[in-house]
C-alpha cells in the first residue's frame, strides 16, 4: 500500500510540474510578446510594469525565465492580478476556492451516488423500461446544452415555481446583520464535512478491524448519531441560519450539475456491473441464499464500484469543467467564474493562476480517489 | 474493456509468403465477416439503431445545404451569415413556408443556418475524431509494442492530459490564441489522442501483442513498423471506432460551449446561433421565440447524444463481456 | 441407492428436467429430460465432456439460471418439496439451507473484497442458523477446522489464501448451514494433483460424516470412482447412462461411456494408450436426429439415426441406447 | 441497511428544522453616525475607452458616470424614521474589485466599482441632472477666472474657489479646503495611475493651497483648458484627510513610488468617512455590497430645479440658495428633492443577464445596473409586465469604421467619402438590426445635448441603393479612379447587375485587396453585421475588401499595438466633454499605442484641436467642437456608423425616480440611490 501511494504521489508531483510547465509554454507560444501581456496593460503604472518584468525575469533568457516561473509558482507567487490590482492572484483564488469546493464536491457526490445507484439498477434489471428511460434521458441530459439547461432550471424552480432563489450563494437580506463573512461559513461547512467524513471513515475502519460487528448495524447507528450531531452543533454556533441559507442556494446548482453529469457514472456502473455480475462470487452469493438486494449491493455493486471509483476523478474534472458555465449562470463566484472573467478581461496572471489551481484541484481529486481505492480494494491495501 | 474481440483473430493462418494481394483479400473477407457479425449484435440495441438513424438524418441535412443554396435558395436571402429576409419587416420572425424555421434577430434564415452549421459540426467532429484516433492508435500501439521507457513516457503524458479539465483548458487557449474551427478540432483531437483514448487503446494493444500471430509475423521477419501498422493497428480499429464516437460528442459540445461564450473565431455554428439568441436576449423568451433556441439546442443534444449512444452500442459489440448471456 | 428417507422417499428426486437457453440462433436445449434420484448419505457423480449440460443440471437444481435460461419441464423434489414452482423468495430460503454448492472455480467463488470468514458468516446469518454474530463465527471456526483450515485464517482476505486453502474455504462455506444435499461442481480442477486428491478425500469424509447427499460433477472419471456411489453420464444435455459407479465403470452399457472411459488413464494408474473419441461434441443448436451420439458411434444403425433410444435396463444400471454394450466385453478394457 | 441510511437522512432533516428554529433574531442596531454631509460628486471624465464586448463594453470604464445627483442642501428634516425601512436593491453583473477609492480611480476603474463606490466623495463641481450644466457642488459658487501670477519666480495660473460651510464627513469633521489639498497633493506626489493623471495632470497642476478652511486656491503650471480645470480637477473626488493621512504617510515610507502606490492601493478601508448619501458598510465578496444611509447627509432635502429657459436653481432651506445660467422663471423642466429615501442600498451580483432579469421579474431587485442596458429580446419580455417599467435613453457610445491613412487608397478623401456613401446605415440599423441601433453621422452622440452638432454634412443619408452607387462611382471617377468594367445597377435601382471590375487607383496601380478588421459575431453581432454588409457593398463597386471577423483583442493588437491593418471597425465609449476629438485625431497621437492609430494627419484639424485644448471658456469651446464635428464629418477619418440606445427596466411598483430621461440611462447615474423614492 505504501508503495502504491508513494508511486502515485510521485506521479502527481510530476503532473503538477508538467502543468506548471505547460502554463509557462502556452503563454510563451501565444502570438505576441509574452512580456507584452505582463507589461502593456495600460491600467498598470509604467514603473510597476518594469517591476513586474523584472520579477518575472522577462529581461533574461528563456530558460532562466522558466526557472523563475517555476520557482514563483511553487512558492505560491502567481503574480499580481491586473483586474484586482494590486491583490496577489493567490489571494483572489484562495477567496474563491472554498465556494467552488463546497458546491462541486457536494454536486459530484450527489451525482456520483445517483449515477451509481441508477447504473446498478439498470444493470440488474437489464432490458427493462428503466434501462431505456435512464439511458436515453441520461445521455440527453449529459449532452444538453448546459447554459440553456441551467437557465431553464432557474426559470422553472426559481422563477415560475418560486421554490428556490435565482442564483447567488446567499440572500443579502439574511446576511445583512451577520457578523461573519461567507467564506468563514464556507470554511466551517467544509471543516464539518471533512470532520464527518473522517469520523465515518474511522468508525467503519474500527468496525472492520475489530471484525466483530462488521456486518452489524452498530457502526451505521454511530454514523447516524454523528449526522444528527452536526446540525445540532451548528444550531449552537449562531451561524447555523447562514449555513442554511447557503445550503438553500446550493440546491438548484447541485440539482443541475447532478442531472447533467450522472449519466457518465450511470453508464459506466452499468457496464462494470454487467461484468461483475458474471463473476462466480456473485453466483456464489446468490447460491448462498442471500437476498437479491444483498447480492446486488454487497457483492455485485461493491465490486463493480472499483473501476467506477477510478472514474470519480473524471466526474470531478467534469464538474470543474462544468463550473465554468454553471457558476456563471448561477452567479456562484468560484474558480470557474474567475477563470472565465480573467480570460475575458485578459487578466493573464489570474488566468494562469486559475489554471494551475484547477490543475491542483484535479490532482486533489486523484489523491482522494487513490485513498478511496486503497480503502475499497483490499488487494491493493495489503500488497 | 481491456480485452475485446479482435477483427482478425485467426489471421495467423495466413501464409505470409502468399503475397500482399491475397493477404489483403483474406483480410477484407474477414473484416467483412466481422462487420456482419458486429452489425448483427449492433442492431440488437434499439437505442443504437435509432441513434444511427439520427446521425444519418443529420448527415443528409449537412449535404442538403450546398444543394439548396445552389438551387432554390438565393444567397441574398438565405446565406447563413450575410443573408437577409427582405420579405419580412420584423425579425426575428416566426416560421412560415418560406422560412420553415423562421429568421433570427438579424433577419437570417434559421434553417439555412442550421443546415450550414450541421456541415461544420460534422467536419469538426470527424476531424477531431480522426486526429484523436490516428494519434491514439499509434501511441497505443507503439507504447504497447515497445514498452519500457517509451511506454512510461507516453502513459505519463496521457495521465497528465486526462487530469486537465478540457473546457477550461480550451477557454484558456482561446484567450491566448485565435481559435477557429480547424484549430479547435486539432486541439481536441490532440488532447484526446494523447490522453484517455491512448490509455485504453494501449491496454487493448497489449492484449493483441501477446497473440500468437504477432509472434508469427515477427518470426517471419516483419519489421517493427510492419508489425505495428499491419498487424496491431488494424486490430485496434474496432475499439478506435468506438472512441471516435465519443470524441465527436466531445468536440461538438466543446464548440457549442465556447461559441456560446463568444470565445471562438467562427462565423456560424449551432453555438453561435444560441449565442446570437442569447445576446439578443431571447434565451429566456422560451415559447415566444422557440425557433431561435430549439433548433440549434436540440440539434446539439440530438447529435451529441446520438454519437454517444452509438458509441455505447458499439461498446457492446466490441466488448463481449457486456453482451447478454449467450452460448 | 438403498438409503432413502424414513418415509421411503429419496432425498432428492429429479424428474424429467429440461432446460433451454434462448439465444440469437434460437432456443438451445441444454438439458433434456434428465431424471435421477439421490438418497441421504449417497453421492452421485455426473460425468461428461464439457458443454454436455452437467453444470446446467447443477444450476437447475439450485435454480441459478442465467436470465436467458428457461426451464421447460420437470420437477426437482428435495425431501418431497418441488423446488421449481417456488417463488424467488422461497427458493432463496431453500438454497444453501438445504442444498449447497461447491463451485467450479473456487478461485473466483470468493468475493475479493470481503474477509473469508465473513463470507461464511454471511451465509449463516442469511438463514438465521445462529443467533449472534459471535456464535456464527464460532461455527465458522468449527467448519474451518473440519475442512482442515486454521480458524485464525477467517479474518484474511481471499487473495491471501493459496488455491487449496480457498477450495477448503469454499467447502466450509458450503457446509455452513448443514445442507441435506451438496453439489460439487468440479471442485478441484484448478489444483495440483496432490492437493486435489487430499481435498477430494476430505470432501468425501465430510459428506459421509454429516451423511449428506452429494452430487459430484466432473469430467474426471478417476475422481468419480473415488467419491461417488452412483454415476450418471451425460451427453448433449441428456443423461445417457446411470448406475452404480462400480457397475458403470466396469461394465458401461452406452458406447459413449465406454469411449469416455477409454480416453482417461486407468483408475488404477496403469499407463495405457488413450483411446480417442472421434469427432466433436454436437452443436446443441443443431442436434442430430435420433440418438445425438450416433455420428460418433461405431455401432450406429439406421434406427439410431431415426429415433432417440429407450432405456435399456440392467439391474440398477440403465443406458439410453439401441445397442447397449455387453458389460463383460467392455470390462476387459478396464 | 437501507433503513439505517433512511434514519440518517431523516435525522439530518429533522435536525435541520431544529436549526431553523434556532435562528437568532437579527438584531439591528440603528447605526447613528455623527455625520452631516456630503456631496455626491464624480471624478472628471477621463479619456474615453474602447468599447469592448457587448456585455460589458469597458470593464475598465474610466468614466465613472457623469454628474450624479447634484448636491444641494437644506438641513435634514424628520424623514429618518420610516425611511430606514426601505432597502433599495440593485443588481450588478460583476463583483467590485476594491473598496478603496484611490484604487478604484487608479488601476481598478471598472464600471461596477463606479456604480457602488461613486457618489460617496464630495467634489468642487459637478454636472447637473439631464442637461450636464457645470454647477457647483462643494463649491459655494463659480471659481474666480484664471489669473496669471508669479510665485517664487515661476509664472503660474491661479484660481480661487469658495467652499460651502457646514458640510461634514460622516466622522464629524468638516469637509474643508485642506481635504482637497491633501487629495490633490497625494495624487501628484505618489504619481497615481489609471484615471488620476487625467484628473490631476502633473503637466498643469502645480499645487493647491487652503487660504482658509473654506477658501481654496489652485496653482497651475500652464494655462489649463476646460478639460484640465473645469472638467478635470474641479470634478476631483475629495477624500478625507483625517482618515487617509496616516495611510498615505505609511505608504510614503515604502521604497520607490511603485511600492508606495501599492501600499496605498492595497489598503482596505474600514469605516472610512463618507460625505455622500450613503456610507459603505459591507462587502460580501462575490455576493453583494451594502451601503447604509448617511443620516446627516448635508444635501438631503435640498431642492433642485431646471427651467425651460436654461436656468438652474438649487436650494436648501436655511443653508443656501444658488442660481445660474439665467434667471429662474417660466416652466420648470425638472424639480426634485434630494433624499436618500432608503435606509440602505444593496448591490447583489448576478453574473448572467438572464438571471438578473429573472430576479427583477421575481422582485428580488428593484433595478439592474448594466452599462449596455437590456437587449431587445429581454426588453420585449419585460414590457407590459406588471409592476415593471421599461425606459429607453440615448447612450454614450459610438461605433465607427476607420482607415489606415498610411496606405493608399485609404489616405484619399474621395475614397473615404465613396465608402461612406455606399454604407446604408439606415437600412442596416432599422431593417437588418431592427432598430437596436441608431445611425450616427458625427463624432458626438445626440444624447450629449450640450455638445452635439446636428448640422454636420450627412454623407449618403437618405439615398437609394442606386443613387449611392452612382454617387460613389462619380466621387471615385472625379478623383481619378478608373474601372475596366464599371458597376451597373438594375433598373429598379435595388440590385447591382454587374459588379465593378478592374478598379485602378489614380496612380494607375490596381486597387489592392484590403481587409476590414471587425469583431466576430460571437463577440458583437451588430458590428460584424455591419462589416459583412460593408464588404458586400464595396465589392459591388469593385473595391476588393474582405471582412475579417476576429477577436477584439486581436483587432486591438493589430490596430493599436502594431498598426498593421487596412481598415477596422470598433467602438468608443464617450465622455460628456468631447476633448476626445483631440485624442483621436490629432497627428501627435498617431504613434504606436496612440489613440490615433490610423495615422490621420491633417494640419488644419491639428490647429482646431490645439485651440480646443487651450480654451477656457465654455461657450467658445462649444463653437469649436461644433466646427470640429463638421470638419470630421466631411474629411472622414472615422466613418461613424451607429450607436445603440440604452434600454433599462425597474420595478415601478416598488420604486420611482424623479426623472428617467437622461443620457446613458439611469445606470449612468448609478441607479440614483439618493433620489429613488419608494411606494
Amino acid at each position: 500500500m505504501t508503495n502504491y501511494l508513494l508511486r502515485r504521489s510521485g506521479q502527481m508531483v510530476l503532473t503538477l510540474f508538467l502543468i506548471v510547465t505547460l502554463a509557462f509554454f502556452l503563454v510563451q507560444a501565444q502570438p505576441g510578446d509574452y512580456a507584452a501581456f505582463y507589461s502593456l496593460n495600460p491600467d498598470i503604472p509604467a514603473e510597476a510594469r518594469e517591476q513586474i518584468k523584472a520579477s518575472f525575469g522577462l529581461d533574461k533568457p528563456l530558460w532562466q525565465q522558466y526557472l523563475i516561473h517555476m520557482k514563483n509558482t511553487l512558492t505560491g507567487n502567481f503574480g499580481v492580478s491586473f483586474g484586482h490590482y494590486p491583490r496577489p492572484v493567490i489571494e483572489v483564488l484562495a477567496e474563491r476556492l472554498p465556494r467552488t469546493i463546497v458546491l462541486f464536491l457536494s454536486a459530484t457526490a450527489v451525482s456520483f451516488y445517483l449515477g451509481f445507484f441508477l447504473g446498478k439498477a439498470i444493470a440488474w434489471r437489464r432490458g427493462g423500461v428503466l434501462e431505456y428511460a435512464a439511458t436515453i434521458s441520461g445521455a440527453t441530459l449529459f449532452t444538453a446544452f448546459t447554459p440553456a439547461f441551467a437557465l431553464m432550471m432557474i426559470w422553472i424552480f426559481a422563477f415560475k415555481l418560486g421554490w428556490l432563489p435565482v442564483g447567488k450563494f446567499l440572500d443579502p437580506l439574511i446576511w445583512r446583520g451577520a457578523e461573519v463573512t461567507a467564506n468563514h461559513v464556507f470554511s466551517y461547512m467544509l471543516a464539518t464535512a471533512a470532520a464527518f467524513v473522517v469520523f465515518a471513515f474511522l468508525t467503519l475502519l474500527v468496525a472492520r478491524k475489530s471484525g466483530r460487528f462488521a456486518t452489524g448495524r452498530l457502526p451505521f447507528l454511530i454514523i447516524a448519531a454523528g449526522a444528527v450531531a452536526i446540525p445540532v452543533a451548528w444550531a449552537f454556533t449562531g451561524i447555523g441560519y447562514l449555513a442554511l441559507d447557503i445550503l438553500r442556494h446550493m440546491i438548484l446548482p447541485i440539482a443541475t450539475l447532478t442531472l447533467i453529469s450522472f449519466a457518465g457514472t450511470m453508464l459506466l456502473t452499468r457496464n462494470s456491473m454487467l461484468e461483475t455480475m458474471r463473476e462466480d462470487y456473485v453466483m456464489a452469493a446468490r447460491a448462498k441464499g442471500l437476498p437479491e438486494k444483498v447480492v446486488r449491493d454487497r457483492h455485485a455493486a461493491r465490486n463493480a464500484l472499483l473501476p467506477v471509483i477510478t472514474s470519480l476523478v473524471y466526474s470531478l474534472i467534469f464538474a470543474i469543467d462544468g463550473s465554468v458555465i454553471i457558476e456563471g449562470v448561477f452567479s456562484w463566484p468560484g474558480t470557474g467564474m474567475t477563470l472565465l472573467q480573467a480570460v475575458r478581461s485578459e487578466d493573464l496572471p489570474l488566468v494562469m493562476g486559475a489554471m494551475v489551481f484547477i490543475g491542483l484541484f484535479s490532482l486533489l481529486a486523484h489523491v482522494i480517489v487513490d485513498v478511496l481505492y486503497v480503502y475499497l480494494d483490499p488487494r491493493i491495501r495489503y500488497q | 474493456m481491456g480485452e475485446g474481440t479482435s477483427l482478425f483473430e485467426d489471421a495467423p493462418e495466413i501464409d505470409l509468403s502468399r503475397g500482399r494481394l491475397d493477404l489483403a483479400l483474406v483480410r477484407l473477407r474477414m473484416a467483412w465477416r466481422t462487420l456482419r457479425d458486429g452489425w448483427a449484435v449492433f442492431v440488437e440495441s434499439r437505442i443504437g439503431v435509432l441513434s444511427l438513424a439520427i446521425i444519418a438524418i443529420f448527415a443528409l441535412m449537412a449535404f442538403s445545404h450546398p444543394i439548396l443554396m445552389a438551387t432554390v435558395w438565393t444567397p441574398d436571402v438565405y446565406d447563413p451569415v450575410t443573408g437577409y429576409a427582405f420579405d419580412r419587416f420584423e425579425h426575428p420572425s416566426p416560421p412560415d413556408w418560406r422560412h420553415p424555421l423562421g429568421t433570427d434577430s438579424l433577419g437570417r434564415d434559421i434553417l439555412s443556418q442550421l443546415l450550414f452549421s450541421t456541415k461544420s459540426e460534422f467536419i469538426l467532429g470527424i476531424t477531431a475524431a480522426l486526429v484523436t484516433v490516428g494519434i491514439a492508435t499509434t501511441v497505443g500501439a507503439v507504447a504497447a509494442y515497445y514498452g519500457g521507457l517509451v511506454d512510461s513516457l507516453l502513459m505519463r503524458l496521457a495521465d497528465l492530459i486526462i487530469a486537465l479539465p478540457g473546457i477550461s483548458l480550451l477557454i484558456v487557449l482561446s484567450a491566448l490564441f485565435n481559435l477557429n474551427l480547424f484549430y479547435l478540432a486539432l486541439i481536441i483531437g490532440v488532447l484526446g489522442g494523447f490522453g484517455g483514448t491512448a490509455i485504453i487503446l494501449k491496454s487493448q494493444a497489449l492484449s493483441i501483442r501477446v497473440k500468437p500471430y504477432i509472434e508469427a509475423a515477427r518470426a517471419a521477419g516483419g519489421g517493427h513498423f510492419h508489425v505495428i501498422f499491419v498487424h496491431i493497428i488494424p486490430n485496434l480499429l474496432p475499439l478506435s471506432l468506438l472512441y471516435m464516437m465519443f470524441t465527436v460528442t466531445g468536440a461538438i459540445f466543446a464548440e457549442a460551449v465556447l461559441s456560446f461564450l463568444g470565445l471562438l473565431d467562427i462565423r456560424m455554428s449551432w453555438g453561435i446561433m444560441i449565442h446570437t439568441a442569447n445576446t439578443g436576449g431571447y434565451l429566456l423568451a422560451g415559447a415566444n421565440y422557440w425557433w431561435l433556441i430549439v433548433p440549434a439546442g436540440a440539434s446539439i443534444t440530438l447529435l451529441c447524444s446520438a454519437f454517444y449512444l452509438v458509441g455505447r452500442a458499439l461498446d457492446e459489440v466490441v466488448n463481449p463481456r457486456l453482451r447478454r448471456h449467450d452460448r | 441407492m438403498t438409503m432413502t428417507t424414513a418415509d421411503n422417499q429419496p432425498l432428492l428426486k429429479v424428474v424429467d428436467l429440461s432446460l433451454s437457453y434462448l439465444t440469437r440462433q434460437g432456443p438451445v436445449p441444454a438439458v433434456q429430460s434428465v431424471s435421477f434420484e439421490l438418497g441421504r448419505g449417497q453421492s452421485l457423480g455426473l460425468v461428461g465432456e464439457s458443454g454436455c449440460g452437467k453444470t446446467s443440471v447443477a444450476n437447475c437444481l439450485m435454480r441459478l439460471l442465467p436470465d436467458n435460461g428457461r426451464l421447460t419441464s420437470g420437477q426437482v423434489l428435495l425431501e418431497g418439496q418441488d423446488l421449481l414452482p417456488m417463488s424467488e423468495e422461497e427458493i432463496r430460503r431453500f438454497r444453501w439451507r438445504r442444498m449447497a454448492m461447491v463451485f467450479q472455480a473456487a478461485m473466483n467463488a470468493l468475493d475479493p473484497v470481503y474477509r473469508v470468514g465473513q463470507q461464511v458468516v454471511e451465509a449463516i446469518e442469511a438463514h438465521g442458523i445462529e443467533e449472534t454474530t459471535a456464535q456464527a463465527r464460532q461455527r465458522v471456526a468449527r467448519l474451518f477446522r473440519m475442512v482442515g483450515l486454521d480458524p485464525q485464517l477467517m479474518d484474511r482476505y481471499p487473495h491471501e489464501f493459496s488455491g487449496g486453502m480457498r477450495q477448503r474455504a469454499v467447502i466450509a462455506m458450503a457446509l455452513a448451514c448443514d445442507p441435506a444435499v451438496i453439489i460439487s461442481d468440479e471442485p478441484t480442477t484448478a489444483l495440483d494433483v496432490i492437493v486435489q486428491d487430499r481435498i477430494l478425500r476430505e470432501l468425501k469424509g465430510v459428506q459421509r460424516e454429516l451423511s449428506m447427499g452429494m452430487i459430484y460433477i466432473t469430467h474426471d472419471i478417476g475422481a468419480v470412482a473415488e467419491v461417488t456411489d452412483r454415476v450418471g453420464v451425460m451427453y448433449a444435455g441428456r443423461l445417457v447412462e446411470l448406475g452404480d459407479t462400480v457397475d458403470v465403470l466396469h461394465a458401461p452399457m452406452h458406447p459413449y461411456t465406454a469411449a469416455l472411459m477409454s480416453s482417461f488413464p486407468s483408475i488404477s494408474g496403469e499407463k495405457k494408450a488413450l483411446g480417442t473419441l472421434p469427432g466433436e461434441p454436437p452443436n446443441l443448436v443443431n442436434l442430430p436426429t435420433g440418438c445425438p451420439f450416433h455420428p460418433r458411434c461405431a455401432h450406429a444403425t439406421e434406427e439410431c439415426r431415426r429415433e432417440f433410444p429407450p432405456q435399456a435396463q440392467r439391474g440398477s444400471q440403465w443406458a439410453a441406447c439401441w445397442h447397449p454394450l455387453n458389460g463383460a466385453q467392455e470390462s476387459e478394457q478396464s | 441497511m437501507t433503513s439505517v441510511k433512511l434514519t440518517i437522512l431523516c435525522a439530518s432533516l429533522l435536525s435541520m428544522f431544529v436549526l431553523l428554529g434556532c435562528r437568532p433574531e437579527v438584531v439591528r442596531e440603528e447605526v447613528v453616525r455623527e455625520v452631516e454631509v456630503v456631496v455626491t460628486a464624480t471624478p472628471a471624465p477621463g479619456a474615453s475607452a474602447q468599447t469592448g464586448q457587448p456585455s460589458a463594453p469597458t470593464d475598465r470604464a474610466p468614466d465613472p458616470t457623469p454628474g450624479q445627483q447634484p448636491a444641494v442642501a437644506t438641513p435634514e428634516t424628520s424623514t429618518a424614521g420610516d425611511v430606514t425601512e426601505n432597502v433599495y436593491q440593485l443588481g450588478i453583473s460583476e463583483d467590485l474589485t476594491t473598496t478603496n477609492y484611490w484604487t478604484y480611480l487608479g488601476p481598478d476603474g471598472t464600471i461596477w466599482n463606479s456604480y457602488v463606490l461613486g457618489g460617496s466623495k464630495p467634489s468642487l463641481y459637478s454636472y447637473s441632472a439631464q442637461r450636464y450644466d457645470w454647477v457647483p457642488s462643494l463649491a459655494e459658487d463659480f471659481p474666480t477666472p484664471l489669473a496669471e501670477e508669479t510665485v517664487a519666480g515661476q509664472n503660474l495660473w491661479t484660481t480661487e474657489v469658495p467652499l460651502k460651510q457646514g458640510v461634514k464627513w460622516s466622522d464629524g469633521n468638516d469637509v474643508t479646503a485642506e481635504d482637497f489639498v491633501f487629495t490633490a497633493h497625494t495624487v501628484a506626489e505618489l504619481e497615481l495611475s489609471g484615471n488620476w493623471p487625467s484628473i490631476v495632470d502633473s503637466e498643469y497642476f502645480d499645487h493647491a493651497e487652503a487660504l482658509d478652511p473654506y477658501r481654496l486656491k489652485i496653482y497651475f503650471k500652464q494655462k489649463p483648458g476646460l478639460a484640465r480645470w473645469q472638467f478635470g480637477m474641479a470634478f476631483m473626488p475629495i477624500l478625507s484627510k483625517t482618515y487617509w493621512e496616516p495611510v498615505v504617510a505609511e505608504a510614503k515610507q515604502a521604497g520607490d513610488v511603485i511600492e508606495q502606490q501599492k501600499v496605498l492601493y492595497a489598503h482596505v478601508p474600514e469605516s472610512e468617512p463618507t460625505a455622500g448619501g450613503f456610507g459603505f458598510t459591507r462587502w460580501e465578496r462575490g455576493a453583494y455590497a451594502e451601503k447604509e444611509r448617511n443620516s446627516n447627509y448635508y444635501f438631503a432635502d435640498s431642492v433642485v430645479a431646471l427651467y425651460a429657459n436654461g436656468a438652474y436653481a438649487e436650494s436648501k432651506t436655511g443653508a443656501y440658495e444658488f442660481t445660474a445660467y439665467g434667471e429662474p422663471g417660466g416652466d420648470k423642466t425638472l424639480e426634485y428633492t434630494v433624499g436618500p429615501y432608503a435606509g440602505s442600498a444593496i448591490y447583489s451580483i448576478y453574473s448572467s443577464q438572464d438571471a438578473t432579469v429573472l430576479a427583477l421579474k421575481k422582485g428580488d431587485i428593484d433595478f439592474m445596473l448594466n452599462p449596455l442596458g437590456l437587449s431587445r429580446g429581454l426588453q420585449e419580455q419585460l414590457e407590459g409586465e406588471d409592476g415593471l417599467a421599461v425606459i429607453e435613453n440615448a447612450s454614450d457610445g459610438m461605433r465607427y469604421l476607420s482607415f489606415n491613412f498610411r496606405k493608399e487608397p485609404m489616405g484619399n478623401k474621395a475614397f473615404r467619402q465613396a465608402v461612406a456613401t455606399l454604407i446604408d446605415k439606415e437600412f442596416l440599423t432599422s431593417t437588418v438590426l431592427q432598430g437596436v441601433a441608431i445611425p450616427m453621422y458625427t463624432t458626438v452622440p445626440e444624447g450629449n445635448r450640450a455638445w452635439y452638432n446636428p448640422d454636420v454634412p450627412l454623407i449618403g443619408k437618405g439615398l437609394s441603393r442606386g443613387e449611392r452607387i452612382s454617387q460613389a462611382v462619380q466621387l471615385l471617377k472625379d478623383a481619378g479612379f478608373t474601372w475596366e468594367t464599371e458597376p451597373r445597377i438594375s433598373e429598379d435601382g435595388r440590385f447591382v447587375e454587374q459588379a465593378g471590375e478592374g478598379l485602378k487607383m489614380p496612380n494607375g496601380e490596381p486597387m489592392p485587396a484590403m481587409e476590414i478588421l471587425a469583431p466576430s459575431p460571437g463577440y458583437d453581432p451588430l458590428r460584424s453585421t455591419f462589416a459583412i454588409w460593408i464588404e458586400r457593398w464595396l465589392n459591388e463597386v469593385g473595391i476588393p475588401v474582405r471582412a475579417d471577423l476576429t477577436g477584439f483583442n486581436l483587432i486591438v493588437d493589430k490596430v493599436f499595438t502594431r498598426q498593421d491593418f487596412d481598415m477596422w471597425i470598433l467602438g468608443w465609449k464617450l465622455t460628456a466633454y468631447p476633448d476626445y476629438l483631440e485624442a483621436f485625431f490629432h497627428s501627435r497621437h498617431s504613434g504606436l499605442e496612440g489613440h490615433n492609430a490610423g495615422g490621420y494627419n491633417n494640419p488644419e484639424f491639428d490647429r482646431l484641436a490645439d485651440r480646443l485644448l487651450a480654451e477656457t471658456d465654455l461657450e467658445s469651446a462649444r463653437q469649436q467642437v461644433f466646427e470640429m464635428q463638421a470638419f470630421l464629418a466631411e474629411d472622414l477619418p472615422y466613418v461613424v456608423l451607429f450607436d445603440t440606445p440604452l434600454v433599462e427596466a425597474y420595478r415601478s411598483g416598488q420604486v420611482d425616480y424623479p426623472y428617467t430621461e437622461t443620457w446613458g440611462g439611469l445606470q449612468s447615474a448609478s441607479g440614483m440611490p439618493a433620489l429613488v423614492h419608494f411606494k
